[in-house]
């Protein structure tokens, strides 16, 4: 155990699976980085350094770069996939599936049940997400809703250095094909990661917080802003618990109607944008299944039904913050 | 590349089994018989045969919407596979898939697919698993003409020749994507120079002849075994039915299937070319032809009969494990 | 006033509104159909039909033929939408938006916030949708949600021939990007369709059934299924408001928040995969906005999280139908 | 397609613009002055302004991630520009788009573009409109080496083939996508022969030489003016600083960058030939100079004194009306 940065456990468990099985290979634009130049292979290790030294140890076949051809990766993931290899390749940013969610849409999510089963298609589409580098509008959204609508795809949304390293790794054993969305704020942080490998179950939510009062449920980065409102309210003595379901599809609904039967609260905090997001998914699912334990009206802390603006005072505004959280949750207690 | 008996035995009787395959449905569908939507594959027999011809039982295809006859070429089972196109219990995909979705990876053949470009990244993916497990198998592509301008194709050419992966990428071109011609579709008119301009070896041939698109074939999976990277295989063939079953085709010239039928089949081709040869007999050929008739009423009355696919079918093979 | 079909109605406006303004032009795969062939042009006429007619009439620099290349069928629309045109572009099944969302998600939709103001991108991507033709897992697919998703984008989903006119003419002659998704089991039912021109605001629902048992809240086809059982319901004495809000974005939230706000009750029907799909969407609407009126649990009738099976048997247990959706209104009625 | 004094001179000043513009943005962004990814033009400047020489005020161009040349070609007001890039109001796009989406529709550009391979595809409608229009405009699709491996850049050029459409395509080729090389990600290594094998005249020049640019865009223009359908144009250029900046570039040669503004800079070679030709006076060219770094530092003024977006932009524009 040490401590590890998010980008760091995320590495660490890539040259891990590497090693553990000859068949994970990464490809992606630039995750080797000096293909073709005269500073040569590796000369940069990937645009986020997440990619870095693999290509050193496991050489051509296992690490390459590939062209600007977005379909052609996912594709050819999903083929390799169905051939036996495990591939786990990058997307630089989750905005730019609009050019390759067919491949995994209509493939890759698909074969196992339009073939009538027997289809194993262990791919890994790792990729980034989330607002707050003023990246602009399209270089920045959350559209981890589309691919959760996907029946036949997982997704995955660490939201912490441990979390990271052990979804990937069970994402990279599994033989389905998985997102895994590497929120970019996070590759900073850093936290306690063993040095072995682990495996954390797909499905299974964490409680980063326990309480009575409410709860809230918080994907990726904004666990982080659910995390630090509980802790402030604790002061004030109202408890919340915070779920981190850690997986979108699938998702741990058990935790969520569990914990709303007894706080009788829902407060749901997204960086997607509103419309058919995962803050409205849950709350459907919560007024659905749960609705006899609600006690207020479900309170939804999202981005406004907008593009993400590039101006940093504009961008800050959009994005769900502590103070947003703390007033949703305040306002669910009917104003406490 | 010389065939033997056997080889050329097979290959009639895999391009008459595709046809007869392809008339009886044909006509089933024409009964109300068959749900969804059907491509049918009559008159490019020679192309899928002639390119399977040159595979092993290993090696991979990935298909199109038109996928019945790549099936039964790569050795796919009959009877599975008009059960399959019948929507029952049994079929090659139990049912889930259909005509447009059809597969069987034992048999290497990875799916056909109802997204016109689906399919070529696809075996880039395929043929680099072969390339890193070192087994020499290949993985070709199949795709129309009208296929050839779909992004995702140009893409996956680009990717195999930077990769050197072992795809062959063939092009079975039947002059029409739907109901648009080659020749408006494709700017400057040639798929062969445009795979070329990716950098790979790039060959046109007849595709009603089996064995012009054997031999092609032949040097294209002989480069990619060994190291050689991808090429590209154009074939010119003719679709004998409508884009999909019930469409009127009343933008094909008039009497134009009939012409080819009578000049470009690609079964009278064969028949007359290993006759000339003195390679098989009419005879023998005309045995395989019962053969296949045999088979294909058979499969008919075993689609028919099968039972439906259970209900909670619908539930299993969405994940492996959740 | 006459009785025209759903498909008729279509082909009636795209040819008033290119009769109307000589900037609207028709292009996609084989809306013409024939192109570069011996039967010539326009032998075909649209392999739907829909777009019959129109290259006869207005010739070949206003109706078109392109190639099978998706993503260069919708950005171009968007670039000729920014120089002054009205294109109406056609994608054959929505099922191919996995190939060219990005010139709607990333381009088209974002012009106007993204240049700050003054892009106007009249465009409408003309579409189908929807299961119950064995299509199969490909070509019957519902992802509308998707694209209300997407902030910027329009979308509607005109139910009925008359919805079908008066939409496709307020979305050709608005400013701003549309997804127009058809319904394909739809173009065949017939309706009372004025002949002359008409427009439907967008964002305006349309209460197909007056009630005060319970609100159904019905997509595309799904009306047809809401309605019929609200007709069977009245018999047994239990009436229901039904609420087709013809545009998912925007989205006539008034009417659902005030039906519901009378009735105490929602189910919602819809034909995407439940997974953040329009029913959790409106559930979480109403859970977040009229929760306080709400006297039972929130019902959604969807398909279950699976591809479309080929099999009709299986298809016909995939989709929604009147026995569920009866389930479904009288289990929010507590059994009645 | 003689050049007058003034053309030269406004050819000088706009390249000479871009330059100092990106040698500033490298300095700002250095001290931490510029939110978000940017990425600077600088080395690359005949190229823009080659090509926009050719152009008119009315026709349009399609931009990418490496967008500020191009507009400062096109026309685009300098200081809305560094407003822009600075997120502020009055910026071009009132800091709602920063230095990937900077557009200005009055002038034709239509927009950077952060998506590799999103511009061509409008640049085919916006041909497609001015076709439609008669009045004989064009459009221009910028795009890198890197952009030609993205499957709806070649969509775009057939197309734009099969319509006609008068795009002109236009690839700087810097050598690098990214840390990739060219020679590693483009199948074939020519640009060029892939825009061919689509059936539209493709041509190479020198992209350092304002002179052969302005001249191969020209004849394109004309080509495009005159209902002759599209063309490629592939420009060798280089690029002085990193893929976006603050970027190491550990994978370019040693001294790499050094020789090449030794050697290749657009500027010295610009200064050179029109000295040599006698037609523009060093000390006139000082003079530009001077006044354009005038107009970069009081840009830069302007940059960062200027208010910040007010608080509702947040919420106008996404739609033109609800
Ligand atoms: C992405 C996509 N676009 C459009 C279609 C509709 N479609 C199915 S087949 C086809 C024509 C294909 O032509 P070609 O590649 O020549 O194959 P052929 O039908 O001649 O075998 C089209 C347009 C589709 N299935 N997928
Ligand atoms: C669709 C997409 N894929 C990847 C990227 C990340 N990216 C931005 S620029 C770039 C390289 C582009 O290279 P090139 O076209 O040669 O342009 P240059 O940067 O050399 O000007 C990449 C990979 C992107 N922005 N969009
Ligand atoms: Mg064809
Ligand atoms: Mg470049």
């Amino acid at each position: 155990m040490s401590i590890k940065s998010y980008r760091d456990a995320i590495n660490e468990c890539l040259h891990q699976e590497m090693e553990r099985d000859v068949n994970v290979v990464v490809f992606g634009e630039d995750v080797v980085g000096g293909s073709g130049t005269e500073g040569g292979k590796e000369a940069i290790g990937g645009v986020f350094s997440l990619t870095a030294g693999l290509w050193g140890k496991y050489g051509d076949n296992r690490v390459f770069d590939t062209p600007i051809s977005e379909s052609a990766i996912v594709g050819a993931a999903a083929g390799a996939a169905l051939a036996g290899l495990r591939p786990v390749v990058e997307i630089m940013f989750s905005d730019f599936f609009g050019l390759c969610l067919d491949q995994m849409y209509n493939q890759a999510a698909k074969f196992n049940y339009m073939f009538g089963g027997g289809a194993k298609t262990p791919m890994v589409v790792r990729t980034t997400t989330g607002a707050g580098m003023s990246a602009a509008a399209q270089h920045s959204q959350s559209n981890y809703n589309w691919v959760t609508n996907i029946p036949g795809m997982k997704v995955l949304l660490p939201s912490n250095p441990y979390d990271a390293k052990g979804l990937l790794a069970a994402a990279i054993r599994g033989e389905d094909p998985v997102v895994f969305y590497e929120n970019k704020l996070l590759y900073g942080i850093k936290g306690e990661v063993p040095d072995d490998t682990y495996v954390i179950p797909l499905g299974k939510g964490n409680l980063t917080r326990q309480g009575k009062d409410a709860t809230i449920v918080a994907f990726s980065r904004m666990v982080h802003i659910a995390n630090a409102v509980a802790d402030r309210l604790a002061a004030d003595g109202i408890t919340c618990d915070v779920i981190d379901p850690r997986t979108t599809s699938p998702l741990d609904e058990e935790m969520i109607l569990e914990s709303v039967q007894e706080t009788g609260r829902l407060i749901v905090v997204d960086e997607c944008n509103p419309r058919c997001g995962l803050a409205r998914d849950i709350a459907g699912l919560v007024a659905s299944q749960a609705f006899e334990f609600l006690d207020a009206p479900i309170k939804l802390v999202t981005p406004p039904h907008t593009p993400i603006p590039f101006a940093p005072n504009l961008e800050h505004a959009y994005l769900p913050n502590e103070a947003k959280v703390e007033a949703a949750v305040r306002e669910a207690l009917g104003g406490r | 590349m010389q065939l033997n008996r056997d080889q050329l035995e097979r290959a009639y009787r895999q391009m008459k089994t595709i046809r007869e395959f392809e008339e009886r449905l044909h006509i089933e569908i024409g009964l109300g018989e068959i749900p969804g939507f059907t491509h049918l594959y009559a008159g490019q027999e020679a192309c899928a045969v002639g390119v399977c011809e040159a595979l092993t039982n290993e090696d991979y295809i990935v298909s199109t919407h038109r996928g019945h006859g790549h099936c039964i070429a790569k050795g796919c089972d009959v009877p599975g596979m008009m059960k399959e196109i019948y929507g029952k219990a049994g079929g090659l995909c139990d049912g889930k898939g259909g005509s447009m979705h059809i597969a069987d990876l034992n048999k290497g053949m990875l799916g056909a697919n109802g997204i016109v470009g689906g399919g070529p990244p696809l075996a880039v993916g395929a043929a680099i698993a072969a390339r890193n497990a070192g087994n020499g198998r290949v993985a070709v592509a199949f795709g129309g003409d009208g296929s050839c301008n779909q992004g995702t194709v140009f893409e996956a050419m680009n990717m195999a020749v930077v990769l050197k992966a072992p795809v062959i990428f063939v092009f079975e071109n039947n002059g029409y994507s739907e109901h648009t011609g080659v020749s408006y579709a494709v700017g400057s008119g040639d798929i062969s120079a445009r795979s070329a301009a990716f950098g790979m070896p790039a060959i046109k041939a007849d595709g009603s002849d089996f064995f012009s698109v054997y031999e092609a074939t032949c040097e294209a999976v002989e480069r990619a075994r060994n190291g050689g990277g991808p090429s590209s295989l154009e074939f010119a063939i003719c679709r004998y039915y409508g884009h999909a079953e019930g469409e009127p085709q009343r933008y094909r010239g008039k009497g134009e299937v009939a012409r080819l039928r009578e000049t470009m089949d690609c079964l009278t081709h064969f028949r007359r070319k290993v006759g000339e040869a003195q390679l098989l007999s009419p005879e023998r050929l005309d045995e395989i032809d019962v053969e296949v008739l045999e088979l294909i009423e058979s499969s008919v009355q075993g689609a028919r009969t099968a039972p439906l696919p259970p209900a909670e079918a619908l539930f299993t093979n969405v994940y492996n494990a959740y």
